[in-house]
């Protein structure tokens, strides 16, 4: 697959909206979907479908089949051990929540602490938040420095011997920081403290060895990562897998059931009560299978070169102001401009089809620190081009026009 | 879709200069509003004097060109309005930027309804729609001194 | 929409399974889709994609459009006072967890009692199951007569001075029986008991209006209801949602981060954390529409002439023993073979294209109760006719046949 | 497909008329296995003598023809068989079961192979393998003594 045609493979290109070319730079929100993907959602209800694991006639057993083949191909793909640290969700969100909740049944206490960081998405602070409400634990925030990252050093300071468990985004859906995770897990682990990855804006975009990583527990959401809405992946250990307590309780997770008492099932069911997302997981099986053909180096390369590109073009307009600079920026660039709020500077540009987000980008904390109400982001994925990033430098140029803004 | 219509020039005038952007001393009533969805904040204090007139009406807040404007002009026109016809004030202008095309209200002045006509561009954008109604909930809010926050969110 | 025509709405039907025509009698389990809502799922991706709810550009204010429509059109459907009483959730499953585990959490002390049913499917039972761990609450049974079903007075002799929520299933997965909700819900609340329902068979099936049947919280799977895997929908009275905590914690149903606290969204975001399934809960909409334009009391008649003549024709055939015989029974036929367990049955039949359920349908509470350890089910849909289960009892004749079974 | 290599004589035989469901007395080593999607139960009692050779063994259990068959078989072929030998068995087994197409122990005679092989049909029925292996999960873990309880859910 070429990199440079890589856009026809997504149907949603191919017509306008609202009369213009779609310039989709909202891709860390959601990715677009390439045809492999929808089509075989399409095929898989109206030629094989059926509920999984349950039945023994013949669609049931192939649709069973297809589900346990995503879940190795995604095991393979973050290289993770065995297939069983494969856990299907609704989304990241969920897979925080699930980590959240059993570990913190189980493990935390009044006192203990939980290290996160300012650039944590509220999907990886409400579910800590709610643990200290209800066990009275502490939440610790490691802080960006002036670039806004989070060092390695930053989080050894904040590291105490009340902490318990490390939660931290890969790559910032704000600055675009990419966390030395290997390093901190390397160090936290020296210290017993297990570490959870939210990685929900690094999937869809660098190479994921979960062996080499060494991380506990890794958070991805799928319709980030060009497959369907409504799915997620938790990878954990084994051994925690075994260890923590299950999450949500129902059908497909038991062992034996009893008026008395309940055994629960074998990983990984043990952690996937009721009916999942069959036709979901079945069809982001196509995704992995679309980056595998692209290559993620490629598409690393492809971005990387893309951002920076991004970067230099929005960095000569001036009154836009870049947040962050971090020394390895990922797919995200945010930015605001003087005297034009965020919305307004979306607004604009959607009128020419150039579609950002604006807004704290579930980053309340973090806007807070920068003083910020909110930012404006644009973000990239696979299928987007130097192009676009022109677009979008003419569009905010018009916009300054409509507001006078030097 | 319109963009002039949206930001017409005395909107961008009154997003980029707000009046009344200030907090009203010895107010008696006062409320807070907010979008969680995209963290526009507002607070609007009131004065009302023994005759239940707005003797003065300010608000402090970041927004959006088309929250800051709304609030401006908001807070302008209803200076010195009974309390019964700010909330009439208050519910025209919804239903204008919710339904109808006009404003029906017989408090306003016509060169001051035209001035929040202006407003009536974010009816072809229904995300800009909470941007331009929050200070007013919150006024009503503030009116009615209920203590709970506004969020722009039940529009 | 003419019902005898409404097979050929379903793509499925129009391919042969391994050589056969299928029939399909596994609805209970999940339901076939059809082309409407398989289109829609294709378009949306194909055309309009967006994430909903957080961008204010073009796509993503259309989405969220349509993403509230379907609320509202579910909302209708089931006749909810208001709109915010509508949550997605991931399933029936995800449901009946976030009632228990935020209202037991509010409500729920140790003692306090939980009244059930021997036929609870166990996604009914193992949420409860997680409080009396937790919380050192008791589960109480109610339990079923000779037909197989659950009556008002059982349920009023087992609800005590401690029964602090009733939750019962509206039709039995196992043995059909409907059950007097209403009555048992206006008895529960001269009590002061709210009560939680499992519409999971129901929902498909039967005319629901929550207004009329007057119960707290009912519960949905939208891939039962002719919807898309991976959704499901909590109706909840608004007082529960505005007393009740949130469950899971994520971008979308906060109101104020900030590093000491955080204050939630408004009803329903409150209870929908995170990117929720955007493009199933878009197209469950053609699913309403779907049942609409038949119109469900077209498919109630349907469904009752074709249950009445499936245990007609098994009642027929010796040997075969139906397990239950409700006064009114729901979609489901379930039932054994003297000398014949149910997985062999099932292997059997599928190989005729006769797809069925054996085990125990996640109800060994049921089961046990029963003496069986398994049991075959078929259970249909609107797509089924007569034809099936001539089909169904032909291929029961043929496992006599190899088993030798008169 | 074939129902016919999948039910085979034997097999319904066996299925219907289970040998060695039973319990033995004084056995020293059991074990039981549990399949939780279909619930199918099977606890193995063992009773080996001092020179760890099988002097006794059975099954009881509840299940479809293709596990009872399994069972059936399995305790009648294991029996008088050293503690090495049944390891060797079940391996093969397994392995015929899931990969391999034929047998290749030296332990047990051809007509014993022949009819162990009358449960290979079952290859072409990937969801009732679990069924026919079951009772030998089982039986490995009833010879470890290993306390927890099979699942047949991890094949
Ligand atoms: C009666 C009943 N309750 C609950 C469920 C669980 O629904 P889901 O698996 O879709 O979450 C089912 C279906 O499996 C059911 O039949
Ligand atoms: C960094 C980060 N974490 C978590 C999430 C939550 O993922 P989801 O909404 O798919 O559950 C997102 C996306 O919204 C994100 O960008």
């Amino acid at each position: 697959m070429n990199i440079q045609n890589i856009k026809k493979e997504f149907p949603i290109f191919k017509n306008k909206v609202q009369n213009n070319d779609l310039v989709y730079l909202d891709s860390a929100n959601s990715s677009q979907k390439p045809l492999v993907v929808v089509d075989r959602i399409y095929d898989f209800y109206t030629k094989e479908f059926s509920n999984v694991g349950r039945s023994v006639h013949y669609l049931a057993v192939a649709a069973t089949n297809l589900y346990e083949n995503t879940r190795i191909s995604v095991q393979k793909y973050i290289n993770a051990k065995e297939k069983e640290e494969i856990v299907f969700t609704k989304g990241a969100t969920e897979a925080i929540n699930l980590v959240a909740s059993s570990f913190g049944q189980k493990y935390l206490k009044e006192g203990d602490e939980v290290l996160i960081s300012e650039l944590e998405h509220h999907s990886n602070y409400v579910p800590w938040h709610y643990l200290r409400k209800s066990k009275g634990i502490k939440i610790e925030f490691a802080e960006i420095n002036k670039n806004g990252e989070i060092s390695l050093e930053e989080v050894e300071k904040k590291i105490t011997s009340k902490t318990k468990i490390i939660a931290l985004t890969h790559l910032s859906n704000v600055t675009g920081a990419i966390l030395p995770i290997k390093q901190i897990t390397e160090f936290a682990h020296s210290k017993g403290i297990p570490v959870l990855v939210d990685g929900c804006q690094s999937a869809p975009h660098m190479k994921l060895d979960m062996q080499e990583l060494g991380c506990d527990f890794y958070a991805i959401s799928c319709h980030k990562m060009y497959g369907p809405t409504g799915l997620g992946i938790l990878y954990a250990k084994k051994k925690w897998l075994e260890e923590l307590p299950p999450y949500q309780g129902g059908g497909g997770m038991i062992g034996e059931v009893k008026k008395s008492g309940i055994t629960y099932g074998d990983l990984p069911n043990k952690y996937e009560a009721g009916t999942m997302a069959t036709a979901q997981v079945i069809a982001f099986n196509e995704s992995i299978k679309f980056i595998n053909e692209i290559g993620i180096k490629n598409i690393e390369n492809h971005e990387e070169e893309l951002i920076r590109y991004g970067e230099e073009v929005l960095r000569k307009n001036n009154s836009v102001k870049l947040i962050g600079s971090p020394k390895k920026r990922g797919a995200v660039l945010s930015f605001t401009i003087d005297g034009i709020h965020p919305h307004d500077i979306a607004t604009i540009l959607d009128e020419d089809g150039v579609a950002i987000r604006a807004g704290h980008h579930c980053c309340q904390i973090l806007h807070d620190k920068l003083d910020l109400t909110a930012s404006a982001r644009a973000s990239i994925g696979v299928y987007n081009t130097k192009d676009d990033f022109d677009k979008l430098n003419s569009s905010i140029n018009k916009c300054k026009k409509i507001f006078n803004s030097k | 879709m319109n963009l002039k219509e949206l930001y017409q020039e005395i909107i961008l005038d009154h997003g980029k200069n707000p009046r009344n952007l200030r907090k009203t001393e010895n107010f008696n009533k006062d409320a807070k509003g907010h979008n969680p969805l995209c963290g526009d904040k507002v607070h609007v204090y009131l004065k009302l004097n023994e005759n239940k007139k707005v003797e003065d009406i300010s608000f402090e807040g970041q927004g959006c060109a088309i929250s800051m404007a709304s609030a401006s002009i908001m807070t302008d026109l209803v200076r010195g309005k009974e309390e019964k016809e700010v909330k009439e004030i208050v519910n025209d202008f919804l239903e204008m930027i919710k339904e109808k095309n006009q404003l029906n209200n017989k408090i306003l002045h016509e060169d001051e309804k035209t001035k929040l006509m202006c407003l009536s561009g974010v009816k072809n954008y229904p995300m800009r729609v909470k941007c331009a109604t929050l200070s007013w909930h919150t006024l009503t809010s503030a009116i009615n001194n209920s203590q709970e926050e506004i969020n722009s969110e039940t529009d």
